[in-house]
């Protein structure tokens, strides 16, 4: 029984022959094939986020000692339903003085810039998007795409708080991409192709323990391009009166929201193919179907892990931002790529243990005089925020107070 | 016509129109965004040449990187355009006739040689690699040169520039 | 190879189309009653002043400028990644020396004070 | 499949307009905006006569070139915005021929 082990080629196979048999021309039963295949997927990671929001808003109720939503539904898993019902008949508001292309352009291009990388992803050993020799590349480079939507968005809308958060927040875009466009080079060199499904082939050893410090800096890196906590200064409410898409309302701003969504999924899902070993399990070689059920649960683990991160921990101030960008996680992206070069061009690939021993002991290695650097650097560099006595709400433990403040 | 005769067809429009607009738009903003509309059809140019790299570093470079830096120079001198007066010089005719004659004269030049009808058939997998570029660049007989000087080159610009843009808060006073 | 580019293409128009579409459904589905307090520009109720002009840092290009030079430098040593299992040592030492290189441009760029954001 | 000479004539074109826009226009940034336009000329130029000519031979010479052109470019757009920004903090003014301090 094939299809059980492997349906989707088995589908793709049957849908192909039906059209040929029906005498349409090679080139046009490929075109639809194609054009089924991008819809399929492009629809199905819009539904997915659907439920995605759900989860995150019910997860994010229990970190925080709340219910989160449970009014619509069991467990309130229609709540998203209802919403995006709600947006569908909201007004579109298009204030006075918008510059109407970039304006009406920027939430579509939010969107598509998220969902393009999905064209390129292996879900499992035989059904892959398309395993393009560059892969890694296209994926950053869409990145850039979306940082042009959030400009787009900052321009057209007029106003000067959108500029500003516009502009904010692609300066941390374009500060992260940097330590993740090197680390990235790691995985590369380990696999000699740019290719997801090469690289998931790769990992036999998953390079989360050939490189635990490129995927630590990988992580960060994605979790900031997230504009997640702690780095969402992109939509600091308070601050920035919500940043670029202030000036949006009904489905353009849901696009944003989306693509918002959408984005910490896809990153969940590119961290598990580079570092985790994507659809590589138990059993994958004679049950195609089972890689899948893996990457998927990889995923969600991580995807639970930037919850956790993203519901605990409080937001950084923009310098603090950007410091550890530039000071830490770039030097430290470039001293990993060097060392993790030579140790591992000086070892000879037939001694696959020491060189995994090798390298692990190069990344703690690199780990512990990060570590102490760091350390003895901000020791030295401390800065007195503030100054002065400060009012106690309990004068009483004022003693206390002191006593620790002068250690 | 080829479907792929029409596909270059389209991004060649798209491309001369929008590289008019840049070099025409009144507002700066705008003259920057249709240049990375033009930008785009040149990725997909260097797409249709089965150079996939090329086509995804000029979406990497030019848009990602050399345009959002072109914007923020926009932005931080945005005050400078607003400014009534007219966004060309005088010498518009003068210069449309000069380039008209060099557009001419390079037509003119290629008509009579022989390779410009060339076609050519798809490549083999292994001449796209791009491991072969990295194993040139490496190779002391072919590009390690090459390589070694771009890195000179970007830490000149690099420094150089921020020693040209960047002023302490204490050196204005 | 074309092949595979015409997938991405595919997909890139898809990837384009289905917000485009769910945005001009939504466009016929939604009311509209525009009146000028409505559509007047959001700035926390304060009335708009000038062009939606300010002064932007130095800072914002200072970012973009180094983040220019290492994007750069990081494609360039793909081709050097993806051809690393086949180059002799002496070529990874190449690589070395290359981003050694550069290392120091950002020595350089932080000893002159310009990462600090103030 | 598509001639040369359909990449040449595009590329001149691209070129003509760049250069165009280099000599007409006032502002410094509308001049780099050009200055680019016209090396995504040369290019083009450089990537089609490689994939017609020599790709197959395995001739990378092209490429290479293409990617220095790359750096050149990104060089020039860095250094040319931090003048003029430079410029710009000094005399209010984007207008190449109002910047005249570099005369001797």
């Amino acid at each position: 029984m094939n299809f059980l082990y492997d349906p989707i080629p088995f589908i793709i196979n049957w849908l192909n022959s039906l059209m040929l048999s029906w005498g349409w021309p090679v080139d046009v039963v490929q075109v639809v094939m194609f054009v089924l295949g991008a819809l399929l997927i492009c629809v199905g990671a819009m539904l997915f986020t659907t439920l995605l929001i759900w989860a995150e808003r019910k997860i994010g109720g229990r970190f925080q000692d709340r219910l989160g939503p449970n009014r619509v539904g069991p467990w309130g898993i229609f709540q998203t339903i209802a919403d995006m019902l709600k947006i569908f008949t909201k007004e579109y508001i298009t204030p006075a003085g918008v510059d109407k292309i970039p304006f009406n352009l920027a939430p579509v291009l939010a969107v598509a810039a998220v969902l393009s990388i999905w064209a390129v992803i292996p879900f499992s050993e035989t059904f892959s998007g398309v395993n393009i020799n560059i892969a890694l590349l296209y994926i950053i480079a869409i990145g850039g795409l979306g940082e042009m939507a959030i400009i787009l968005a900052g321009f057209g809308s007029n106003n000067k708080y959108a500029l500003l958060g516009a502009f904010r927040a692609v300066a941390q875009l374009i500060s992260y991409e940097v330590p993740m466009v090197i680390v990235l080079l790691i995985p590369v060199m380990f696999t000699g192709s740019m290719g997801l499904n090469d690289i998931v082939q790769a990992q036999k050893i998953p390079f989360i323990v050939l490189a635990p410090v490129a995927c630590l800096i990988f992580f960060i890196s994605s979790i900031a391009e997230n504009g997640r906590a702690p780095f969402d200064l992109i939509e600091a409410d308070s601050e920035l009166v919500a940043g670029f898409n202030i000036e949006y309302s009904g489905l353009k701003f849901g696009m944003f929201f989306v693509a918002d969504f959408l984005h910490a999924f896809t990153s969940a899902i590119i961290f598990t193919t580079i570092f985790l070993g994507g659809w590589q399990g138990p059993g994958v070689a004679t049950h195609p179907i089972l890689g899948g059920f893996y990457l998927l649960a990889k995923t969600l683990i991580v995807y639970f892990a930037m919850l956790a991160i993203r519901f605990t921990l409080p937001r950084f101030r923009i310098d603090q931002m950007m410091a550890l960008n530039w000071k830490i996680l770039t030097p430290l992206s470039l001293v990993t790529l060097l060392v993790t070069a030579v140790v591992d061009k000086s070892i000879p690939r037939e001694l696959m243990a020491v060189r995994i021993g090798a390298l692990l002991v190069a990344n703690i290695l690199i780990w512990l005089v990060a570590d102490r650097l760091f350390t003895v650097y901000s020791r030295r560099h401390t800065r007195l925020v503030v100054s002065g006595p400060r009012p106690l709400a309990r004068p009483d433990l004022k003693s206390s107070k002191e006593e620790r403040a002068s250690l | 016509m080829t479907p792929m005769q029409i596909l270059f067809l389209i991004t060649g429009v798209v491309i001369l129109f929008s590289a008019v607009m840049a070099v025409s738009a009144r507002k700066m903003i705008h003259s920057a965004l249709w240049f990375v509309l033009a930008l785009l059809g040149v990725a997909v140019v260097f797409a249709m040449l089965e150079a996939s790299f090329f086509a995804v570093v000029q979406v990497l470079i030019y848009v990602g990187a050399i345009a959002i830096l072109i914007i923020f120079g926009v932005m931080l001198t945005r005050r400078a355009l607003e400014d009534n007066g007219k966004h060309i010089n005088r010498a518009t005719i003068t210069t449309t006739v000069i380039v008209i004659f060099v557009f001419a004269g390079l037509i003119y030049s290629l008509r009579l040689w022989v390779p410009l009808l060339a076609t050519t058939t798809p490549l083999s997998s292994d001449h796209l690699d791009v491991g072969s570029l990295g194993l040139a660049f490496t190779d002391p007989r072919q590009f390690s040169l090459p390589f070694e000087i771009t890195s000179v080159l970007l830490l000149a610009a690099l420094i150089g520039a921020i020693y040209i843009a960047y002023e302490r808060k204490d050196e204005k006073k | 190879m074309l092949h595979e580019w015409l997938y991405l293409g595919i997909f890139l128009t898809v990837a384009l189309a289905i917000p485009a579409a769910a945005l001009i459904i939504a466009g016929i589905l939604a009311p509209k009653k525009p009146n000028p307090i409505k559509n007047s520009t959001y700035e926390c109720g304060m009335e708009t002043v000038g062009v939606s002009w300010v002064q932007f840092k130095v800072q914002y290009y200072i970012y973009g400028l180094v983040f220019l030079v290492f994007d750069v430098e990081a494609v360039l040593l793909y081709p050097w990644a993806v051809a690393y299992n086949k180059v002799p040592l002496y070529g990874v030492l190449e690589a070395v020396l290359f981003v050694l290189i550069l290392a120091s441009g950002l020595i350089y760029v932080w000893r002159k004070g310009a990462l600090e954001w103030v | 499949m598509i001639p040369l000479w359909w990449y040449l004539i595009l590329s001149a074109a691209i070129f003509c307009i760049g250069l165009f826009g280099a000599i007409t226009r006032k502002n410094s940034i509308g001049i780099l905006i050009s200055i680019e336009l016209m090396l995504n000329a040369a290019n083009i130029n450089l990537l089609a006569f490689w994939r017609y000519l020599y790709a197959q031979q395995g001739d990378l010479r092209g490429q290479v070139f293409v990617i220095i052109i790359f750096v050149v470019a990104a060089s020039e757009a860095a250094v040319g915005l931090a003048m003029i920004i430079s410029a710009y903090r000094r005399k209010q003014t984007v207008i190449a021929n109002e910047i005249d301090s570099m005369k001797g």
